[in-house]
């Protein structure tokens, strides 16, 4: 392929000129036109190179050869650095000529060394044409097998945590110290029966160290007072909110 | 022969039957490699390569290269990679030791969560389960039960061996468990391996 | 070593190579041959199969047998290559070797002319060629880059024996491509296909 493209670029310029579809681009074309300008890309004489792409493209015009636009285009270009290169320099330019034909140079260099490269590769001890493996080889397989791991531990808490889980709640009550509303009525009437007078609630509460008992004796105390109240059997007075509660006989 | 190299006609055969697909003939080999005594060179190459990985065989008059039988259980290799039960495992594993013969809806029940069809084959994988018959009755639910590699894995004599309710309870296993703290872990167990 | 026969370990290796359709790394080598050491072993067996008509050689960290190159006109049995790749098709793999990992807009920067399609497919269908992630960046571009396939296909120990690459390195001819220092207008090109 390397030689195909060389051969290309030697060939007279009428007969360049028939083959244009053969290029792979402008870049291809420049490449080919610099090989025969030297075999060291590093030292070609890019504004040679310029005026060779321009003769070359204005041929197949002249021919009336379909020209397609990226060659135009690499053409206005080209003819744009090649009067640039020959202009006096000018300081504000930023690139310079100088350095835009150093970086088509370098352009051409790179695919130069990629096309070679390429031609090299191809050209090695390859397997299927130069080098063969194994025609049948038998195969390898690896089963992979999973060694299950489990402690005797595990299994015993894991059957405790599915007991613990699927046993049903079952709720205790603790008995707790307290007096029922039926005991505070029967206490409550019964001690009414000797105390007329204005008496303050508390008064008729059992003796106890229990807080707890305390606290349910007085609530259903004071239910027990409210509920014989409604009976018509006592009073009940309090001067003012949250003040002391008096019972009395009605 | 070896340390002085194989001359180029023997190198010609050995190459000609390790890149074959197929056995070859004397006449076959004669066409690849050329000019030489191919029933000489093949006695050299079998001697060359006795006592190797590879050696030259005759098959029905044709030859090619195998590997050795003695190493054939090579080509097929299993390899045991050490895997965690995983926590549904290991309860629907303990569920089938304390109740076998269990059926998969049993199981669900006492667990109160479903279990996935691999969970049972995994379990049978290891070789701790297996199917014990079915139950005699409305759908004839396939029963499962733990295997003599369940006992001697987990070292019990029998399954009278399991602990008891009592036993579990007194270890504190039956207490009720923070679940999340359970899982978690359970989980940093896992990264350990 | 050869007179007294193999030792028992590198005999394994050896049938595991032989055996494999594929190159193996020094860790598949040991999931077959099992205990010992596989490097030593492929030293002794690249030693002893040293001018015989197959070889042991190293392709990418990987290591299969393959026939003598020296050999290749007994066994080659017509002139066609195995893959012939089109011009474009071998320059676009070297632009992808030298440079890996490349994008697209570079190769195509690179050889002054749009990849058509089929280009890289073929490629990536001959095994030679893998996607390599995303470059961060503008436009996130996919990348290209050799498969260890490549290597072995192309008798390469590694991307280091790349014919000339250190010189092409020195020369800054694989320096990464600067694209938008060269305004060359060639991307009216990418309007062809």
């Amino acid at each position: 392929m390397e030689a195909e493209t060389f051969e290309l670029g030697v060939r007279d310029e009428a007969e360049l000129t028939l083959s244009i579809d053969g290029w792979e681009g402008p870049l291809d074309l420049l490449l080919s036109l610099a090989r025969v300008q030297k075999v060291d890309l590093a030292a070609i004489s890019i504004l040679e190179l310029v005026e060779q792409y321009l003769a070359y493209i204005s041929e197949a015009r002249a021919l009336k050869l379909e020209i397609a636009a990226d060659y135009l285009v690499m053409a206005a270009w080209l003819a744009y650095l090649k009067s640039c290169l020959l202009l006096p320099k000018d300081p504000e330019a930023d690139p310079s000529a100088e350095e835009i034909a150093l970086r088509l140079q370098m352009r051409l260099q790179r695919l130069d060394a990629m096309r070679e490269a390429g031609a090299r590769l191809i050209g090695r001890d390859r397997i299927g044409r130069d080098v063969f493996v194994r025609g049948a080889p038998e195969g390898l397989r690896l089963v992979r097998k999973s060694a299950w791991q489990a402690r005797p531990f595990d299994l015993f808490a894991a059957y405790g945590s599915v007991k613990a889980r699927s046993t049903p709640p079952l709720h205790v009550v603790h008995p707790r110290s307290v007096m029922t509303l039926e005991e505070a009525l029967e206490r409550v009437g019964r001690m009414l029966g000797t105390r007329l007078d204005w008496t303050l609630l508390e008064a008729f509460l059992p003796l106890t160290e229990d807080p707890q008992f305390r606290r349910s004796a007085l609530a259903s105390s004071f239910v027990a007072a409210l509920e014989l109240a409604r009976l018509g059997r006592v009073d009940i007075a309090q001067d003012e909110p949250f003040g002391p509660l008096m019972v009395k006989t009605s | 022969m070896d340390e002085f190299g194989l001359d180029e006609f023997t190198r010609a055969v050995e190459a000609t039957l390790f890149a074959s697909a197929n056995p070859l003939s004397l006449d076959e080999i004669a066409d690849y490699a050329g000019e030489g005594e191919v029933a000489e060179a093949l006695a050299r190459l079998a001697e060359h390569y006795a006592g190797h990985g590879i050696e030259l065989v005759e098959r029905g008059g044709r030859w090619h290269f195998q590997t050795a039988p003695d190493l054939a259980h090579l080509l097929r290799r299993t390899r045991e990679e050490p895997r965690r039960l995983s926590r549904a495992a290991t309860e629907t594993l303990a569920i089938i030791a304390y109740h076998e013969p269990v059926s998969r809806a049993e199981i669900e029940a006492i667990r109160g969560v479903q279990i996935s069809k691999g969970t049972l084959d995994v379990l049978m994988d290891a070789g701790w389960v297996r199917p014990a018959g079915r139950r005699e009755g409305p759908g004839r639910p396939l029963l499962y039960a733990t295997t003599a590699e369940f006992l001697s894995h987990f070292g019990l004599g029998s399954r009278r061996d399991l602990p008891g309710i009592d036993d579990l309870k007194a270890a504190g296993l039956l207490d009720p468990i923070d679940e999340g703290s359970f899982q978690l872990q359970l989980e940093s167990e896992g990264e350990e391996d």
